[in-house]
């Protein structure tokens, strides 16, 4: 029942904006209200993962399974997804977008995240390959709501590269069911996580490693693990801003999850050695490219794509680190979910305010928007790593777990490669919040709701870089009981 | 007793510094073929010089009027730690060598103050040259004062003092040579002589101490005037009793005191010739080749201690 | 016998599917690429029949018969209005000439057979020996979509990449979970129709469906 | 004690509160400073406390920072002693900022974060004295970078300001990555991280490591304290910051390294190999010649302090580096002597720089400039601000018998006791360094006759400098009683020196050591090496000073006095145009170092069109660049661009390029998981 309430809202949202045409703003803000439907009924399946009950299912051959894992990116996505549409645009009078536009935007967008929620209350790893291909093709359709080169030109990379990339995943996913069936003959529910993880054991180790990799590269694209990161930057500089938060925020989380879920089927075949080196490596060149990329930047939405790259990156090499490093990775990814979230959507504002998303055109914001520039500084404090927000925990955490897995020589590395990182952050995100506003632009707050919404996430950073609650300890490490035994 | 002694001992070298310098610059005039001034000439400049009324700069400030008093004092207070006639003092605990060093700092630095307050450029470069001079010094002092210290087991000079007495042989060790010549040249620099500075020219150019004094007149200028000399005889003593400590009394007999005022100024004689000799063969350095000469002393400091550490 | 027979038609079939993909890279009209997408895609449904028939996987008929209708008839179709309306008749040079094209296309399927080793191995199947074609039919379609710069083409490219998978599945594992197998389709026939919009997208905005001037967005 | 740390933590929390809410009038403005001053108040009450006392304060929230073992916090007589240092500091620096601060009503910053900013950094680097725990200490280690990096970014306005602001925190986190680094290589990763756990592991560890944890440390709390070559930010940050927070940054919160040092180097790991203290007294030495070389040629006051800042704490390494030597070879008197005389010149410095800086922020309130060569006459425009800067000079040259000439005396004196250290190669070493010491501390007076002769002597060289006021009565007072800490720390070290040996009691396995050191009112070094007595020279000067003059009066001398044009030789019509610069004073030390400044040099002359022989405008250039900015650092950030520009390659903009990458990717992965 309650994987009804945590799915159905967004499909009955996307159906209410295909039905009501034209686009009303009240099939916004009922869309918006749903979402939060969704977001209770993560929040039950958390409560109920910590009150100790063993995984819920739901479905024919229990197509729908909610473990501490699935729970957490639950609560992250739909969390997300509720604030996203909360700013989504149509909500107010005055838009960007006209009525065609918004309609297919709120359309696709609740798919979108209905197609995320799939993807990680699926127990199907046939199903869950087939929910993250649909969000990229959902998400693709929102991209370029205004048809310009450079929208459709991102989307279409996006589209393309995605596609292939988790084509290859499915290829991994084919070979392992390969594998199965060799093993233990055909069985309708063998792609049922459970059932793969218990017989992962008898796999063979060859075919196992040669499906993690398509797999690895496959979800890795989606997560933007470099070198298959290229789309992400295109694709989140030009997408509206409420979706940008959600692919930064959740859809690479929900990748991630998918690699998390795959890595745990691979280990009980193989040892974790070999997932974990592979993660290491990339993980390490994900952050590499990433810091190195922000160094020079001219674009500020494509500055916070990189920065998304370099957190998957530090999130790669923490599920490659052991139950320490698992622990740290979703402690990390829960705060850069909430950060980058945040400062997505900021940056749509402060796009909507200079019509430009050029660093060079953006300075002043503290004194143009005060309210939001402080949110924004915020936001960039926390993503580069300062206390007293989340991410300064988290990182200190994976790197102490990178020291106690014995790999000090790497954490140098990532040490310096994040100190890269949150030099050029730092020196962008300066450029745009001091200095004098240019000409023309409007002096002036933004909604004092979204102001308050938004010091919801800075309130949740500043809590998880305090102290650790313990409902989310106990559900961390859940899910470095499922995922590192 | 002892503290009055002390006392004596402070205004016996407040009394005597003028003739030092008296003595030397007729030294001088008699190696040239000149008559000169006799030696006791600087008593009566400096009567002279309290006779006459102060000219002070309208852009001076409360500062350029307490410099004189400053430097005097300052001047005047090492002479309460510097074994003159006798060691050790009773106020040997209260400054050591580098509180000495430091005290003459105090005083070099009022001055450079005062050379800048009125504004003139002379007084400003004085300053600027003074600073110098003294901050390049300052190396070679501390490691002379390094050897002396390793030698004695102490910073203190009345214990260099006696130690050196009670070890006859330390005094010709090699150590104690180079820091000897080392802090001699140091001493030519600290107090103005040649061939770093010319005391006895007022040429536009070259002058260092002089420039920065140029505004003074009246009793200021004979309290600057004063501790000069008082800070030569000082360096003087110092190089005369704590490298040749034999002379300065370690009871308070008369005999033994007088024994130590003649030992002194046999000393003094002896110094004052050769600075006589020196400044009459000698030209005055370019500034910036006086950093080598200083160099020079400080390569001879440095091997003083080094010797003094091999040999220990 | 029997299972001799099953064997020799599978390869049989997994070869013609990668042979038409090969014949992909010979052809430079779009009319004649879709074609080949076309009767690989053919070639492709039988071998579901095959399967079906012989594994004893009644399921595969059903799966056939969907293949069949969206990738012979429906995709095909789509393809060629779609290429008449953006009026891309011919394919610009691609990135490597046929020939290279050729000699790369065998060097992947050499790859191919020495990576799936360990796969032929592990499987008892008597399809088996299909492996390393429907692996070697993956890494052409790659290719295509690597060395072809018009958007048509590309998509051509990664529904020959699907069809690798779907071979590779049926040939290893006699079709994967209908659920799952029905997924697939409706995502690929999303996926298709979105690339399809996309592309009048492109046409609008560029005036031309040559992906190679799609470089703005750098750094 | 608990009490005093609740009101401390409240006091500032308060005076934060207090700066959201109304800092932008005036009664807010004093809210703050009065919060600051409660808060550095009780927490200087709690350090003396926790000295006094010999009882640690401790207090543990395991709620907050779970991860970490909980926030941890203990304050034993090393904390309380930097506690205490913060206290000395803070209450002026918060008294000088009520008054200082009014000037930023003009809309130039905000001054609500900045009241706020200000209290929390003085929180936060109170609670570093106080971590008892990894995690705790990093945290309040880079609260304290953070807050004060907003601090820097105050005159956010100016471009120059977030570049330094920029440079400020890069370094910073620079340092804060390379303590994590050691920290974690200490535990290993395991364990709750706190440092009781540390000190009982230290033994354990195997020699590498720890070498590797001190020297990482070192240059980890090198780059907060401001050692050579990581002191790039500190010319920068510091004139960028408001000058009562300047004086806090410079005096206390460098000195935040200094603690770390001593707490890693000394306590947690118990001391080391010699050349641990070899390396700590060789850099020390460094910093300190190179930060006085460079402050000579600046003529920006607050960078010239800033430079002197590395000079200083080059001393205080300098003291802390023979400490560690000494310590390595047993000679425990000798040992704490360093340690004594690198912390007492810690607490000089903080008094004589903070007054400094708030001298030299009196100076920027008046004039608007902080180039010296528009300064001048400004003793007489502000008297009160140029005594306090004078006294503040006077005791950063080490002059008698103000606070730098004793802190420098003790590190002197435990130069002169490496004699003792048995091995001959390391003694021959501490002339070289006793020398550099004497040549640094020359070169301070030298600079400081140039920093306020320039400043506040002879005629203005503007008309802002001509137009100068004094600062109000909070600036006035809050320097008053830096400077009067300073004329107390100098003459009354007998009191201090004691108090100073009881804190390094148990540090490492030090001895009390307390009776070695003192003597009456008198300073003596072990086995009386050397002995002073400042009380006793103080109180002779100020004989003489009366006496000398009392006497001259005595003998009714001529006592007239005529003001006139200044002589100069005969020139008549003086102008603030034939003073001397601040550059031509200092160019004979230039010239004298011309091989480390490497002086760029640029003379255009302009002829007259007609002949060559009429000269119409002559232009000269010189600038300096430091030899770090350009071997270390340009090179670096070069680099770094280079790869950067590499790196941006890969997103080249094709498409097929794109998808070739994840080819690549998956052929390699794949040959990697079949053959290898």
């Amino acid at each position: 029942m309650t994987f009804v309430l945590l799915l159905f809202p967004s499909l009955l949202a996307a159906l209410l904006a295909y039905t009501v045409r034209p686009y009303r703003v009240v099939v916004g803000w009922a869309n918006a209200w749903l979402s939060l439907v969704s977001l209770g009924a993560a929040l039950a399946f958390a409560a109920l993962v910590l009150a100790g009950s063993e995984a819920p299912t739901f479905g024919p051959s229990e197509i729908l399974r909610a473990d501490g894992l699935s729970a957490l990116l639950m609560v992250c996505v739909a969390a997300v997804a509720a604030l996203a549409l909360f700013f989504s645009p149509g909500l107010g009078r005055e838009s960007q977008y006209d009525g065609a536009q918004l309609r297919r935007y709120h359309v696709f967008v609740n798919l979108f995240i209905f197609a995320m929620l799939l993807a990680v209350s699926a127990n199907n790893v046939g199903i869950m390959w087939i929910a993250v291909e649909a969000t990229t093709i959902f998400s693709a359709m929102v991209i370029p709501l205004a048809l310009t080169k450079a929208s459709v030109e991102a989307s279409w990379k996006y589209i393309l590269i995605c596609s292939v990339g988790i084509t290859l995943a499915f290829a991994g996913t084919v070979l392992t069911y390969l594998d199965f069936v060799a093993l233990s003959g055909r069985a309708e529910n063998a792609l049922n996580w459970p059932v793969l993880l218990s017989a992962a054991p008898g796999l063979h180790p060859e075919v196992m490693r040669l499906a993690f990799v398509f797999l690895l590269i496959g979800f890795g694209t989606k997560a933007g693990i470099a070198p298959m990161h290229t789309w992400l930057p295109d694709a989140h500089s030009e997408a509206p801003s409420p979706l940008s938060a959600m692919m930064s925020g959740v859809l690479l989380a929900v990748a991630l999850y998918a690699i998390t879920r795959w890595k745990v089927v691979v280990d009980a075949a193989l040892g974790p050695s070999f997932s974990n080196q592979l993660l290491l490596l990339l993980g390490l060149f994900s952050l590499l490219v990433a810091a190195f990329s922000l160094v020079i930047q001219r674009n500020y939405k494509r500055m916070l794509a990189y920065s998304s790259i370099e957190h998957t990156g530090l999130i790669c090499i923490g599920l490659g680190l052991g139950p320490l490093g698992v622990f740290a990775a979703f402690l990390h990814l829960v705060c850069h979910t909430a950060a980058k979230s945040m400062l997505f959507l900021l940056s749509g504002e402060v796009l909507h305010r200079y019509r430009s998303t050029e660093l060079e055109r953006v300075s002043g914001l503290l004194k143009v928007m005060p309210w939001t520039g402080a949110l924004f500084m915020g936001g960039i404090l926390a993503i580069v790593g300062l206390p007293p927000f989340g991410l300064f925990i988290s990182e200190f955490a994976l790197i102490r777990a990178g020291f106690a897995a014995g790999r000090p020589g790497l954490m140098a590395a990532v040490l310096v490669l994040i100190g890269v990182a949150f030099v050029a952050l730092l020196r962008h995100s300066n450029r745009m919040l001091y200095g004098a506003p240019p000409e023309g632009v409007a002096i002036g707050e933004i909604g004092r709701w979204r102001i308050a919404a938004l010091f919801l996430s800075v309130g949740v950073l500043v809590v998880l870089g305090l102290t650790l609650p313990a409902p989310l300890e106990a559900l961390l490490n859940q899910v470095v009981k499922v995922v590192a035994k | 007793m002892k503290y009055l002694l002390e006392v004596a001992q402070t205004v016996f070298a407040l009394a005597l510094a003028p003739l030092v310098v008296g003595f030397v610059r007729w030294l001088k005039a008699r190696l040239q073929n000149r008559r000169g001034a006799p030696p006791w000439q600087p008593y009566f400049e400096l009567v002279k010089l309290f006779g006459k009324e102060m000219v002070v700069s309208k852009e001076a400030s409360w500062l350029f009027r307490c410099a004189p008093y400053i430097v005097f004092v300052s001047t005047l207070a090492v002479t309460f730690l510097v074994p003159f006639l006798f060691a050790p003092l009773p106020f040997d605990g209260v400054g050591d060598l580098l509180a000495v060093v430091y005290l003459l700092l105090l005083g070099t630095f009022f001055l450079a103050l005062a050379g800048l307050d009125p504004g003139t450029a002379f007084g400003g470069m004085g300053s600027s040259r003074e600073m110098t001079v003294a901050a390049i010094a300052e190396p070679t002092i501390a490691l002379a004062i390094f050897s002396l210290a390793l030698g004695a087991g102490s910073t203190n000079l009345g214990r260099i003092v006696t130690q050196t007495l009670g070890n006859p042989a330390a005094a010709i060790s090699p150590g104690h040579v180079l820091a000897f010549a080392a802090l001699f040249i140091v001493a030519l620099a600290e107090t103005g002589r040649l061939p770093v500075d010319n005391p006895a020219t007022h040429l536009e150019l070259t002058m260092i101490h002089e420039a920065m004094i140029l505004e003074y007149s009246g009793r200021y200028l004979a309290l600057i005037e004063w501790s000069a000399s008082l800070k030569l005889l000082i360096f003087l003593s110092l190089l005369a009793n704590l490298f040749v400590p034999w002379g300065v009394a370690t009871d308070f007999t008369p005999v033994a005191l007088a024994v130590a005022v003649i030992a002194l100024l046999l000393k003094l004689v002896l110094l004052g010739f050769f600075i006589a000799v020196l400044e009459t063969r000698v030209a005055k350095l370019r500034l910036f080749r006086v950093p080598e000469l200083l160099g020079v002393s400080f390569v001879l400091a440095l091997l003083a201690v080094t010797s003094s550490f091999l040999l220990r | 016998m029997y299972a001799a027979l099953f064997s020799q038609l599978t390869t049989l079939g997994s070869s013609g599917v990668l042979l038409f993909g090969i014949a992909l890279l010979c052809r430079r009209s779009l009319h004649t690429f879709v074609d080949a997408f076309k009767w690989q895609s053919l070639v492709l449904a039988a071998l579901f029949v095959v399967v079906g028939h012989f594994g004893g996987a009644p399921e595969l008929y059903f799966v056939a018969v969907v293949f069949f209708a969206l990738k012979v008839v429906f995709i095909p179709r789509y393809l060629e209005r779609l290429a008449r309306r953006v009026s891309a008749e011919r394919e610009s040079e691609p990135y490597v000439n046929i020939t290279s094209s050729l000699v790369i296309a065998s060097l992947l399927v050499l790859l191919a057979y020495a990576i799936t080793r360990p796969v032929v191995l592990a499987s008892q199947l008597p399809t088996r020996g299909g492996l390393p074609l429907a692996m070697g039919v993956i890494f052409i379609g790659l290719f295509v979509l690597i060395s072809r710069k018009n958007a048509l083409t590309q998509i051509v490219g990664f529904l020959v990449l699907e069809n690798g998978i779907a071979l590779l599945a049926v040939l290893g594992t006699f079709g994967i979970p209908l659920i799952v197998e029905l997924g697939v389709f409706l995502d690929v026939m999303m996926g298709f129709l979105v690339m399809q919009v996309f592309v009048y997208h492109i046409h609008d905005t560029f005036e031309s469906i040559d992906v190679e001037q799609l470089n703005q967005l750098r750094h | 004690m608990k009490t005093l740390f609740l009101a401390m933590v409240i006091a500032y929390g308060l005076g934060a509160f207090a700066a959201l809410v109304g800092g932008r009038k005036s009664f807010g403005r004093w809210l703050v400073a009065l919060g600051a001053v409660l808060g550095a108040g009780a927490g200087l009450a709690l350090g003396a406390t926790v000295i006094a006392t010999g009882i640690p304060f401790a207090l543990s929230i395991p709620e907050l920072l779970p991860l970490g073992g909980g926030l941890a916090l203990r304050l034993d007589a090393l904390g309380a002693f930097f506690l205490v240092v913060i206290g000395v500091v803070a209450i002026p620096a918060a008294l000088y900022g009520a008054g200082y601060t009014a000037a930023y009503k003009d809309g130039r910053a905000s001054l609500p974060l900045l009241g706020a900013m200000f209290n929390l950094f003085l929180l936060t680097m109170s609670l570093v004295t106080l971590a008892d725990n990894v995690l705790t200490f990093l945290l309040m280690w880079e609260g304290m970078s953070l807050t004060s990096y907003f601090l820097v970014m105050t005159e956010s306005g100016e471009e120059r300001v977030r570049n330094a602001g920029l440079w400020y925190i890069g370094m910073t986190h620079a340092g804060l990555v390379m303590l994590l680094a050691a920290f974690l290589l200490f535990t290993g990763g395991a364990g709750s991280g706190a440092f009781a756990d540390l000190r009982a592991s230290a033994a354990s560890l195997t020699p590498g490591a720890r070498d590797a944890v001190f020297v990482l440390a070192f240059l980890g709390f090198g780059s907060k304290a401001g050692i050579v070559p990581l002191h790039v930010w500190l010319p920068r940050a510091h004139p960028a910051a408001p000058s009562h927070v300047s004086a806090l940054m410079s005096g206390v919160m460098i000195k935040m390294g200094v603690y770390g040092l001593l707490r890693v180097a000394l306590d947690l790991l118990g001391g080391g190999p010699a050349w641990w203290g070899g390396l700590v007294l060789g850099v020390g030495v460094v910093s300190a010649l190179l930060g006085v070389l460079y402050a000579l040629m600046e003529h920006d006051l607050k960078r010239l302090l800033a430079y002197h800042s590395v000079e200083n704490i080059g001393i205080i390494l300098i003291g802390i580096g023979a400490g560690l030597m000494f310590h390595r070879y047993g000679l425990m008197s000798l040992a704490a002597l360093g340690f004594i005389g690198g912390l007492y010149h810690t607490l000089n410095h903080a008094t004589f720089k903070g007054l400094l800086f708030l001298g030299a922020g009196s100076v920027l309130h008046a004039t608007h400039t902080r180039n010296m060569e528009e300064m001048g006459g400004l003793i007489k425009r502000m008297p009160w601000t140029a005594l306090f800067f004078l006294i503040g000079a006077a005791a950063i040259s080490a002059l008698p018998p103000l606070n730098g000439f004793v802190s420098e005396w003790l590190v002197f004196q435990s130069l002169l006791g490496g004699v003792n250290i048995p091995v001959p190669e390391v003694v021959v070493l501490m002339p070289v360094a006793v020398g550099l010491l004497a040549l640094t501390s020359g070169l301070t007076a030298a600079c400081f006759v140039k920093a306020f002769g320039i400043t506040f002597l002879a005629l203005p060289r503007s008309p802002e400098a001509a137009h100068a006021h004094e600062s109000p009565f909070s600036m006035r007072l809050g320097m008053g009683l830096l400077a009067v800490a300073c004329v107390g720390l100098g003459v009354a070290p007998f009191a201090v020196v004691p108090v100073l040996g009881r804190i390094l009691t148990g540090l490492g396995g030090l001895p009390d050591t307390r009776a070695e050191f003192t003597l009456n009112v008198s300073l003596q070094t072990p086995s009386a090496f050397g002995q002073i007595s400042p009380a006793l020279m103080a109180l002779g000067l100020l004989l003489l000073l009366g006496l000398v003059p009392s006497v001259l009066w005595l003998l009714r001398l001529n006592r007239q006095r005529r003001l006139s044009d200044s002589w100069g030789c005969g020139r008549v019509g003086q102008t603030a145009r034939m003073e001397y610069t601040a550059t031509a004073f200092a160019e004979p030390l230039k010239r004298v170092f011309a091989e480390i400044y490497r002086p760029m040099k640029e003379l255009t002359v302009d002829f007259h069109p007609e002949s060559k022989y009429f000269v119409q405008s002559i232009d000269y250039r010189s600038e300096i660049t430091p030899w770090f900015d350009r071997a270390l650092y340009r090179p670096f950030l070069q680099s770094a661009t280079f790869v950067a520009q590499q790196v941006r390659r890969l997103q080249a903009g094709s498409l097929h390029l794109y998808l070739l990458y994840i080819a690549v990717a998956l052929t390699l992965l794949l040959i990697v998981a079949r053959w290898l």
